[in-house]
């Protein structure tokens, strides 16, 4: 089951100048897995606070909630509030 | 620091406390008296949020030494509401939400009864210029004027 | 500190001469406790003047002009309906000072005292001509208002000097008064500039004037070539044009956290001429 | 009541009760940071840097500790070492170790008997600086000659050759932007410029904390999040979380400033140190506006392209933003909220956030928001000037909707910005006629909104009142509106719900009343709690009535049964079920803990009138509309209260408020007489519309109110001023020395 994963620009450097990933994994845990495994540049983006919009629904990094197979999937910068 | 006995009234009750001359007022209600209603947003006169009535005046309790009230008649927020009752400008406040974080709201309900005493037909141009002197952050004052409005309409209706 | 409420003049001075260290006056308190909370030193003597008799008095004198005592606060000044009337521009300097909280607490005489280049009320008791009373161990004297402030922050007043009234000259016929000041927001703010004009006519014609500039020098300028130029005229033609350039002129602004020095210089021009016209609409009315 | 019920009339949603906290609030007894004190209390004094960038040498406390009265001095040798990164720099922020890196940044504190006793001890404290070279304006600080703030300051995004003053870099976009600039038939450019701007909230930051030797503590402090600063102080100091309990004192406004640590370690440290007395801290104005929030500073660079007809084909953005010495500017929100308001084939975005001798930025009120909408929506106005488009059918044309790909990336659900346009363009304010020297400006304004992590729990009394327990603090009439969703949800009145904010042991973690959560998330939690105990009050009636569970069901405060088959039963009330628990299992009680999703985009509109004096410079606001989508207006008092402050907030921005320095790069207007924030005879009254256009994804349709309204206003004002004086001015403050110059010379300079 593949998902589609979306980069931010400044990301591409780590993922072979891709800013579009197709990539098989059943949960945002298992996508974070996959991504920091294939794709190490990407680590401390990750580390360093991430959020992940899911069909255009903010998730946590480590969801183990099932995701929607074709789900469109947008890495963003982690957002502050006031 | 040798300190001052001061003999005062505070909204009709005698009370005595024993002031460092450097204290404010402010510093002497708050943390002698225990009156915390009015606030210290500022200290040097810019915000309004310790208004209180000083003999009749309206004044920035920080602007006043603790050492001057010996003799004194003080009116604080804790005495504006009647036994049985809200103050009218405190009913009409929490009635169209003229607050949010109600920390400016003690010096500004001092201050609009210092003005509805004076004045109870103010145009909203006075209110305006007679609240200057009392910073509110939350509101956009726009809910605050209307009540004290709406305040001094009833209190005509009802003379 | 030690806190002293005299009960005379007299006795204030005696306290003042027999005391060592910082000494500071307290009459509305408004600068001198704004300088207790942020300044690095507290004064070693604070001497509250209030508790004397005839301080918060205003009263008219025999000459025809008034005395208004060192702790008349802005409020009593502002509801003193005839010196309202007779000097509206003196009067409205005071009420610009700060807000209806400061107003209750606020004096003329701390105003002066206090030394600030930018103080609301001191042009318009400049441009008025007013002076006022000291008493010191040797005597009391009248001194010009005008003579009072020396710099930022400074006054003639020496140690021992204190200050126990204002006094207001007879006010005629066909005189007015204004003061203006330019503040970013319409009420809270320090003077970034301030004019006061003094203004008497005959037949309509000016025929003596007194222009006074607020925080745009070291001190209140007196702009007497500005002034110059409006007696004998009715404002008529391009005398207020002629007038703005004079006071924009004359201005010794310099640049600092409320405004520019060139900012200053284009705008004390504007409010010169605003007050003017405001003067002079006042003393044609006042008959 | 179902997802699907939202757009039913509510009986208690909508209307405009008296808040439960009124009455508090009216008669000085509401007890805020300041208002506490304790047996054996101490008073601590902070000393401060006096330079915007020193080496700290030395630090001789010696002479100050024999003062009489001081019972503690601490200074950063007293907080353990050792730390990960973001914990150093919330550290080094509260107490600076061998640098100060701002003027106002903390270097010792001491608590003593008397506060006049503590500042003595402060004025005793010997400190030897050596000064440093400092920069404070962001275009000087991305120099790369620039004077460093902190070495190795950026990091792993940040690309090579930058600045050493750049903390990190961001880049996105879709579409091809050169082709959309050759598809327009004007392309317009331009740099805009914002100064810092404090969130300027009345009350100062205020605490009083305990601490023993054996790690436990407790702490009083006006905070918009208790647990955030048991996390963060639990981390500097390395103490146990569980351990220190915080309590939320009322909050005397905060808008983003107070979701962080500033003097709450300080008072930790200082108990622990002085054998575990109290010890209070409250910090000055002047401390307040030289060492906590503000916002960062922008330069912003933007090209924009429209067609003849109105539409937008293209965009680039560059933000560079100060955020002060340890970076955090809300410079990738900002970038989010750029062109979040329009459908556009093609944008791109790049953001730098830059390191400069200034206290660390803190959250305000839609980070990052207002500076893109100034930016942005100043450009679109100035396109739409010249090609004579009207500003409000521009924005229709271009408008995002459901379904639409966001700029930043992800798909809208329902969104409310065209209803917001056409409510706009409707109001009579959009056609009042004008006089010489007066303009109108209009623009739009964004907020992604934030659901968070949020835990509550709702207890039924013996008489079928009903608890609520949140940990949001109320800063603006959330216990109104939480009140008012419990009693829609139990149909039961509105009085008969108290609503409670609990400390931080007494519930999960919750973030702080921030992102406009408050309303939203808890209020979310409440229903799904609430329908916790509404399930259990049915399974115990379904047992009195010896019925199945699923043959009982709730309405209007009462459990009936589930239709005829079910049986014939009178009603029984939330009451009687309440009077009989102890008899039919004990208390009833609920709670939720999630991270809420499901957060609704607010999107605003808002319209300005001023008159310029031509001769001075100033600018009067004439008249003044918000119009924005609450999605459900649940107090709708307060939500119009949010809509005029935040809009209020955004003129004080745009007119009057800046952060000034002096050559020496110290802050020279720390007080509210010179850092102008507005007062109530600077402003008309601020008119609104609440729109209404749900958000699915809430059980009640709320989308948070609090911060989208702060954005449209220096846009707006902008667009006015340049109406009035055909003038455009490209950075803020409008101040009336700048806008005369600007009136003189024909520009502003930026």
């Amino acid at each position: 089951m593949a998902v589609n994963v979306y980069l931010w620009t400044s990301l591409k450097k780590f993922t072979n100048e891709e800013d579009r990933l197709s990539i098989e994994a059943k949960s945002i845990g298992e996508l974070v897995g996959v991504l920091e495994r294939d794709f190490p540049g990407l680590k401390p983006f990750i580390d360093s606070g991430i959020s992940f919009a899911v069909n255009g629904e903010l998730s946590n990094p480590n969801s183990n909630e099932p995701l929607p197979d074709g789900a469109e999937i947008y890495l963003m910068q982690k957002l502050k509030g006031g | 620091m040798n300190k001052i006995h001061v003999k005062t009234n505070i909204n009709g009750d005698h009370v005595e406390f024993l002031a460092d001359p450097r204290e404010t007022l402010l510093d002497c209600l708050r943390d002698h008296i225990g009156l915390t209603g009015s606030k210290e947003g500022c200290g040097t006169g810019d915000c309004g949020a310790c208004s209180c009535i000083f003999d009749g005046d309206l004044v920035s309790s920080c602007l006043v030494l603790g050492v001057e009230a010996q003799g004194k008649s003080i009116e604080t927020i804790e005495g504006m509401a009647g036994e049985e009752d809200l103050h009218p400008l405190q009913k009409k406040f929490i009635e169209m939400a003229a607050l949010q974080c109600g920390f400016c709201t003690p010096g500004i309900l001092i201050a609009a009864k210092a003005l509805l005493d004076r004045n109870n037909n103010p145009t909203e141009n006075e209110v305006r210029y007679w609240l200057a002197g009392n910073l509110c952050r939350c509101t956009g004052y726009d809910k605050i004027i209307r009540a004290v409005m709406e305040t001094a309409k009833e209190i005509q209706e009802t003379a | 500190m030690q806190y002293h409420t005299p009960s005379s003049f007299n006795e204030a001075v005696a306290i003042s001469n027999s005391s060592s260290g910082l000494i500071k006056y307290l009459a509305g308190g408004t600068d001198v406790l704004v300088q207790l909370k942020i300044g690095n030193k507290s004064p070693d003597h604070l001497i509250d003047i209030k508790n004397i008799p005839g301080v918060r008095d205003v009263t008219l004198r025999k000459d025809g002009g008034y005395t208004i005592g060192a702790a008349v606060s802005g409020v009593q000044l502002t509801g003193h309906k005839k010196i309202s009337n007779k000097w509206p521009g003196l009067v409205e300097g005071m009420e610009l000072v700060g807000s209806a909280q400061i107003q209750s607490r606020a004096t003329l005489v701390g105003n002066l005292c206090n030394g600030s280049p930018a103080a609301d009320s001191v042009p318009g008791m400049i441009a008025a001509g007013a002076s006022v009373s000291v008493i010191n161990s040797f005597g009391t004297k009248d001194v010009l208002v005008e003579d009072i402030p020396t710099g930022p922050g400074s006054t003639s007043l020496e140690n021992g000097d204190i200050v126990t009234a204002i006094k207001l000259p007879k006010r005629n016929k066909y005189e007015g008064d204004a003061y203006l000041r330019f503040i970013p927001r319409t009420e809270m703010d320090i003077a970034v500039v301030g004019c006061a004009v003094n203004l008497s006519l005959e037949n309509g014609v000016i025929t003596a004037a007194k222009v006074v500039l607020g925080a745009v020098g070291p001190k209140m300028i007196i702009a007497n070539a500005a002034a110059d130029c409006l007696i004998g005229t009715k404002l008529d033609g391009n005398i207020l044009s002629r007038f703005s350039t004079e006071c924009s002129q004359i201005a010794q602004p310099i640049s600092d956290k409320r405004g520019s020095k060139e900012f200053r210089k284009d705008i004390i021009g504007v409010i010169a001429k605003r007050a003017a016209t405001k003067a002079y609409a006042r003393a044609l009315g006042n008959n | 009541m179902a997802k699907d019920e939202i757009t039913k009339e509510f009986k208690y949603i909508g209307t405009r009760p008296n808040r439960p906290d009124g009455y508090d609030k009216v008669t000085g007894r509401a007890k805020y940071g300041a208002d506490v004190s304790a047996v054996g209390m101490l008073h601590a004094a902070v000393l401060r840097s006096p330079y915007a960038h020193a080496r700290i040498k030395c630090i001789n406390w010696e002479k100050a500790a024999k003062l009489s009265g001081v019972k503690a001095i601490v200074t950063r040798d007293d907080f353990p070492n050792g730390k990960d990164e973001d914990t150093l720099k919330l550290l080094e922020n509260t107490i600076a170790g061998e640098f100060a890196y701002y003027d106002g940044h903390a270097i010792a504190a001491v608590a003593a008997t008397s506060v006049f006793a503590a500042k003595e001890a402060i004025k005793a404290i010997e400190v030897e600086y050596e000064v440093l070279p400092h920069v404070i304006d962001v275009d000087e600080a991305i120099k790369p000659d620039a004077p460093v703030v902190r070495e190795n300051a950026g990091d792993f995004s940040v690309p090579e050759g930058c600045s050493p003053n750049v903390a990190s870099y961001i880049e996105f976009g879709r579409g091809d932007i050169s082709n959309g600039f050759d598809k327009a038939d004007l392309v317009k450019s331009g740099r805009f410029k914002t100064e810092a701007a404090h969130q300027g909230y009345i009350e100062p930051h205020a605490c009083m904390a305990q601490l023993d030797h054996d790690g436990q503590g407790e702490m009083w402090v006006c905070t918009q999040g208790h647990w955030y600063i048991r996390q963060m102080c639990a981390a500097v100091l390395g103490l146990e979380s569980s351990k220190l309990c915080v309590t939320p004192s009322e909050i005397g406004g905060g808008f983003g400033g107070k979701t962080t640590i500033f003097i709450e370690p300080l008072a930790l440290a200082l108990s622990k140190k002085s054998g575990g007395r109290p010890v209070k801290i409250v910090m000055s104005r002047a401390e307040v506006l030289r060492a906590t929030g503000p916002t960062a500073s922008a330069s912003m660079d933007v090209k924009i392209g429209m067609t003849k007809d109105g539409y937008l084909t293209s965009g680039s953005v560059e933000f560079r933003m100060q955020g002060g010495a340890f970076g955090g500017s809300p410079v990738s929100e900002a970038l989010q909220c750029a062109f979040a308001s329009y459908n556009m084939p093609a944008v791109h975005h790049i953001g730098y956030d830059i390191l400069a001798n200034r206290p660390r930025a803190a959250a305000y009120r839609a980070p990052g928001s207002p500076m893109a909408a100034f930016a942005v929506e100043s450009l679109i106005d100035e396109i739409c000037t010249d090609l004579s488009l009207d500003p409000i059918d521009v924005r229709l044309k271009n408008a995002v909707k459901e379904g639409d790909k966001s700029s930043y990336g992800p798909k809208f659900k329902k969104i409310g910005l065209i209803e917001t346009l056409e409510a706009t363009k409707d109001h009579p304010n959009y056609s009042v006629s004008l006089e010489v020297n007066q303009g109108r400006g209009v623009a739009a304004g964004y907020w992604m909104n934030h659901g968070g992590e949020t835990s509550v729990s709702v207890s039924l009394a013996e008489d079928g009142s009903v608890n609520v327990t949140v940990g949001t603090p109320d800063i603006g009439g959330s216990r109104a509106s939480i009140a008012l969703m419990t009693a829609e949800t139990y149909g039961i009145p509105y009085d008969s719900v108290s609503v409670n904010i609990a400390e931080t042991g007494a519930l999960g973690f919750n973030e702080p009343t921030h992102g406009s959560r408050a309303t939203l998330a808890s209020g979310k939690a409440v229903y799904e709690a609430a329908n916790q105990t509404i399930s259990e009050m049915c399974r115990r009636v379904a047992r009195k009535w010896q019925i199945d569970p699923d043959a009982v069901f709730w309405e209007k405060g009462y459990a009936k049964p589930a239709g005829p088959n079910a049986g014939d039963f009178s009603p029984i009330s939330i009451k009687q079920i309440a009077s009989e628990m102890d008899k039919t299992g004990g208390p009833i009680a609920g709670h939720h803990e999630a991270s809420i999703r499901g957060v609704g985009h607010s999107f605003g509109v808002h319209i300005a009138d001023v008159e310029v004096d031509p001769e001075t410079g100033r600018v009067t606001v004439l008249r003044y509309l918000v119009v924005q989508d609450a999605g459900r207006a649940i107090h709708p008092s307060y939500v119009e209260g949010q809509f005029q402050g935040g809009a209020v907030q955004g003129i004080g921005w745009a007119l009057n408020e800046e952060y000034v320095y002096g050559a020496d790069g110290c802050l020279q207007n720390a007080a509210f007489l010179d850092y102008r924030i507005p007062v109530a005879s600077d402003l008309p009254n601020i008119d609104t519309i609440i729109v209404e256009v749900p958000n699915p994804d809430h059980p009640f349709g709320v989308r948070g109110v609090g911060e989208t309204g702060i954005a449209p206003p220096l846009p707006a004002l902008a667009n006015a001023v340049a109406a009035a004086t055909k003038v455009r001015l490209r950075s803020l403050p409008m101040s009336p020395a700048k806008v005369l110059k600007a009136i003189k010379t024909g520009s502003d300079g930026c």
